[in-house]
């Protein structure tokens, strides 16, 4: 994997996901971006500006509205020969989908005995923020990470948005890829030559030695500024990034908490049945001897996300509930 | 423009009560909706907000032949709808702030307006998912002997999802009592109608499934009114379900986050030329039905209700962050 | 709560549950089923023998292959008034309804501000073990456990079977019933006058001091078939049969707990993300200090299901599996 | 019984050799299906097991014309396609033994062969789920410049659902190489037609499309094989897609558990006088294409091929449980 050795130039997570579209387009003529708005409109969050201009449209192709349709037709496309990149403009409206996904993407190779490979790549927007309301604010990341035969992958940095979907092209097996819509606007230094990211690990975001906080996508962000805060009450967090939904990297979760001794996991998911539920599973399976205090989540209120704002952001996970959890987690004693 | 596969209806000449009622039901929402875009300009309207300026036309229409026994089921563009069957300005504007006194009690927000009292069961904004329930509240009319007929509004993007076609066949099938209204304004979003469906004359599908289906100009009033009678009747017969489709245009961009990279201002100039308001008006008066200043006073009677609205969407309150889990479940269920 | 007082007759999974669906329909008019296969097939598990010919095709109503549109018919029909019981045929096609469930079904109530009211009850079959091959082997139940709004039920005794249905139909909110393909066989006495019975709780099948098995559906045979091996091997477990997987009875899980002090959770799910894993992060925050090992949990393999026999088997929880699992359990100390 | 969108192409006289292979075709599958039914009585096939007795001129016809570029999905009821398609004998018995040198190596069984080398896509079991990798292989191959088209087989039943529809209209929105195969039993397991379509003539739905499409008799091989080729040489050129209808009825039960309440003994007994077979052997022989006895030489040829068959798959080895995991991602893939 390439590191960036050229200067750093100032963008956005938009910019970085609409570079590494546009990469992807002109590195494989095998790749087809295809899904509703991705074409004349530009992309619903504008992620693939100019892109049907610059290559036409038949590698950039608008969509019906037909989630089933078109998601089970990526799959046959990648069956045979193609590379398609398939957006589905929400997760939201990924439920239409995930029958194909599921039961056909996830499961023809194992059900043909090897035979069929499905070298799909889905991008989807995921997560609550902007008052959208409750059939738009979905964070269904775990109904995917379920999957076996899946990858699931959720981009928080400019480098990963860049960097990932080059990794997920090149894999044989279809990968899911979760944009949280919050981070769109993300600004931040890229180098101007970033190439490609693992997709196999979870990364150490911040460093720290008395509790792990858990964190993916959307509330990487929040769990950096609870450790700045917590900094401030002398509790030293670390925080780790998943990156990878599934497979999970449990080495570095492990490593970190064999450390920490303490945990809170982040999760903009409804709490129960969650991906939270899973880290804290492992952890009690895995790291039982290593945790000096119970385990905590900080997720998503067991609620539709309500539209007027005082309610949405009471409905999520913030800053200052994580860093209640963590104090919460350091104060005790195992 | 009135092609069918039923004959066309004739269109009668309004009496003047009639007429100023068409034209009060337009302008309360074109007018209402412009001041939404300029709340939302000042940031007191959040998350999506969907005009129907140019359709209004059809909520008038179809609406005022409604009886109190129908019901409605709509989508994420339905204040027109929802004004003309009668919620009031002051609760569905602080419903858009966010406010307890809203007609969702600020749950809902622009895209989810309901009203039970009124049978008006939302504002839907996943894609065509409104079509099946508005088979179910039919299918209870039909079953508990009432006279109902459920109204079931979309448009022409919703007609390419699998939902619409399942709903199609089962309502056919079973004769439910629904009144099926497509709302073709040219558009899903970006996509132009010949971008997203191989047959463009939507009416034309009810043939697959042995329904009733008029194809009408959705720019005159007039048109729309004798189309729906007609084929409420036959409804409310209890023949069958039957299709309406109503060529239309959205005079605005599809929501306040797009560019309208996807038409030309040509386009939008020249069916405002059709602007349904406008048509009527000219008409109306040409025929002696109204007055040359009705329209005046329709629109300051309007812009009255509206600043009263605005008002009191204003000095509405706030849910309690506590009561954010409330209506999860019904309230005192185990 | 009525208990049944006449005496018990041999029965099965499969007649009890057509017990409940027969008397559901006598007892309310408001009552329909629907579904694939449910009347001139007589069920696809032969669940609903009879009841097309007794009750009616306005009662038992066979649906066309449209699982999103005649879910969504049943949660405006109980919008509407009625009581319907769905039947999709198996959880594997639910996923093509998933999106009514979620963002209709279990979201109108709140987003309607508390206007909307849907008392629908979903049932549908689960679960591998008759080699029917990775699209007709899954076990969701978590996927609809993570769904706020909703309340999720898994009869695992014949008194559950035939009791649980009617008290979900009296609940105002939507229902979903697990009914795992293995149990319609399973022969048991059960009594002629066997009633409803409360969907808010846990129940200890066996009580034990060692370890606590926690079961569902259709492990919860297999976990007392463990508790029956590991008693040979003087481990007395407590086997825990969860009964309602939303909302989750903690009470029981927790005391069983504190007394047991170790846990495995058996879960005919895939392991990562699963209902499994919900159990022990909710364990390992609220049980910490009661824990003495590692939890443990049982679940199904990370593999879409395979076809031949020894395959299935190999994938699938087992006694023995359990057996050693408790085993391990019990062997490590605190 | 022919009626058709567009005029029915003529039938020709085939020669000797191309009646023999037509009539050898379709004598392979119903023998090797009658020993399926009795290797499952023996209990050595096992799951579902859904056999196409009856419908045999519609695999035998419409695969003979197929090149081997072409691409084919079908459905559970298969094994016609695959037979005629290409797929050994023994390694379709072998799958269905569960056995390693199955067609897909023994983890899909009787609903899932899969053959990539002879294109053949599966053996798809979620009814009208393959329909959207069918628009994918077409895709990859339009894309690509290859000639291919893809031949996309589905029940009556299939057509109630959504994806049905969405395929159909991108289908012919993109003018994919895809041949629509529908094979119209009647039924859609206990459903009959006029209780599951409102439109019955499912060639109709076409026009909804503004897709080719040809309702034919499909107990009668020869036009099954003009319309076939007729509708090939369409979509061969680039000019879009073709529905074909095929009437044609299915004389055993729906699979294993079906007692067939939905039927009478009259109607099978009268359909059974169209049988595909028996109809066009005694055509042939009264036109002299074939002589007396060809039929009894090819049933003695077919026992002889499907005792090999079994004897192969008893002689099938059982994977390793230890490779339990293969096959769920690519080999090697991190
Ligand atoms: C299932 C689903 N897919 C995608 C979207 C995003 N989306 C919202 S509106 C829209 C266009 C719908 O067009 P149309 O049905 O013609 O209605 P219009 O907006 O023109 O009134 C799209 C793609 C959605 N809300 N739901
Ligand atoms: C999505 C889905 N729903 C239900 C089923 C259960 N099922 C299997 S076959 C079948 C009937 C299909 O009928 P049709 O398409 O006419 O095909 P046929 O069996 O007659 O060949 C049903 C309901 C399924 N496999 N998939
Ligand atoms: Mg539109
Ligand atoms: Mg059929």
């Amino acid at each position: 994997m390439t590191q960036g050795v050229a200067p750093a130039r100032k963008t956005t997570y938009r910019e970085a996901v609409r570079a590494a579209l546009r990469e992807a387009l002109q590195r494989d003529p095998r790749v087809l971006l295809m899904g509703e708005e991705v074409g004349a409109y530009g992309g619903s969050y504008a992620c693939s500006l100019g892109l049907l201009e610059e290559f036409g449209p038949d590698r950039v192709r608008d969509t019906p509205l037909s989630e089933s349709a078109f998601v089970g037709m990526g799959i046959g496309a990648a069956m045979g020969g193609l590379r398609p990149i398939v957006e589905i403009m929400t997760v939201n409206f990924s439920l239409l989908a995930l029958d194909q996904l599921l039961n056909n993407a996830a499961t023809l190779r194992h059900m043909s005995g090897g035979q069929v490979g499905v070298p799909l790549v889905v991008r989807m927007a995921t997560g609550a923020g902007k008052q959208v309301a409750a059939q738009h604010s979905h964070s269904l990341e775990n109904f995917y990470a379920h999957i076996p035969g899946l990858k699931v992958l959720a981009p928080a940095t400019l480098e990963d948005a860049r960097g990932m979907l080059w990794t997920a092209l090149e894999d044989p097996d279809p990968v899911i890829l979760f944009e949280h819509t919050m981070l769109y606007g993300l600004e931040g230094e890229l180098a101007a030559d970033a190439g490609p990211v693992p997709i196999d690990r979870a990364a150490v975001r911040r460093p720290g030695k008395d509790v792990t906080l858990v964190a993916y996508g959307g509330t990487v962000g929040k769990a950096m500024d609870a450790a700045r805060a917590l900094a401030e009450q002398r509790v030293d967090a670390e925080v780790i990034d998943l990156r990878t939904l599934r497979p999970l990297d449990d080495a570095t979760l492990l490593a970190s908490v064999a450390k920490t001794h303490r945990a809170v996991v982040v999760d903009e998911g409804w709490r129960t049945g969650g991906l939270a539920g899973e880290i804290c599973a492992r952890l009690a399976e895995r790291a039982f001897y290593d945790l000096d205090a119970p385990l905590a989540r900080v997720c998503t209120a067991e609620v539709p996300i309500p539209y007027a704002k005082h309610l949405e952001d009471a409905a999520l996970p913030q800053v200052e509930g994580i860093v209640q959890a963590a104090l919460g987690a350091v104060a005790r004693h195992g | 423009m009135t092609t069918s596969a039923s004959p066309a209806p004739a269109v009668e000449a309004p009496t003047r009560e009639h007429a100023l009622s068409l034209l009060r039901s337009m302008v309360r929402v074109r007018r209402f909706e412009e001041k939404c875009a300029e709340q939302y300009a000042a940031g007191k309207i959040r998350g999506f907000l969907h005009l129907c300026i140019g359709e209004e036309a059809i909520a008038a229409g179809v609406m005022g032949l409604l009886a109190p026994g129908d019901a409605i089921v709509s989508t994420y563009r339905e204040h027109g709808h929802a004004l003309a069957r009668g919620l009031s300005m002051d609760a569905v504007m602080a419903e858009m702030f966010g406010k307890l006194e809203g007609c969702s009690h600020g749950r809902g927000g622009s895209m989810h307006l309901f009203d039970v009292s009124r049978r008006f069961y939302g504002g839907n904004a996943i894609v065509a998912g409104g079509i099946p329930l508005a088979l179910g509240l039919a299918l209870a009319d039909k079953v508990g002997g009432r006279p109902g007929v459920t109204a079931c509004l979309f448009g022409d993007g919703a007609v390419a999802e699998g939902e619409f076609h399942e709903s199609m066949n089962l309502a056919a099938l079973w004769k439910l009592p629904v009144l099926f209204v497509c709302e073709n304004n040219g558009y899903a979003m970006g996509t132009a109608l010949a971008r997203h469906q191989s047959q463009t004359n939507l009416a034309m599908k009810a043939q697959g499934y042995a329904m009733e289906a008029t194809r009408v100009d959705g720019m005159d009033v007039l048109e729309v009114e004798a189309a729906t009678r007609h084929a409420l009747a036959h409804v409310r017969s209890g023949a069958g379900p039957w299709l309406l489709e109503f060529v239309t245009y959205r005079f605005r961009a599809h929501s306040a986050y797009d560019a309208e990279r996807y038409r030309t201002k040509g386009e939008v100039t020249e069916w405002r030329k059709r602007d349904p308001i406008a048509l009527f008006c000219h008409r109306a008066v040409e025929q002696g039905w109204l007055a040359a200043d009705d329209l005046t006073l329709l629109e300051r009677e309007a812009d009255d209700e509206i600043a009263a609205a605005v008002a009191f969407a204003e000095a509405g309150t706030l849910e309690p962050t506590a009561d954010l889990a409330r209506h999860v479940y019904a309230e005192g269920s185990p």
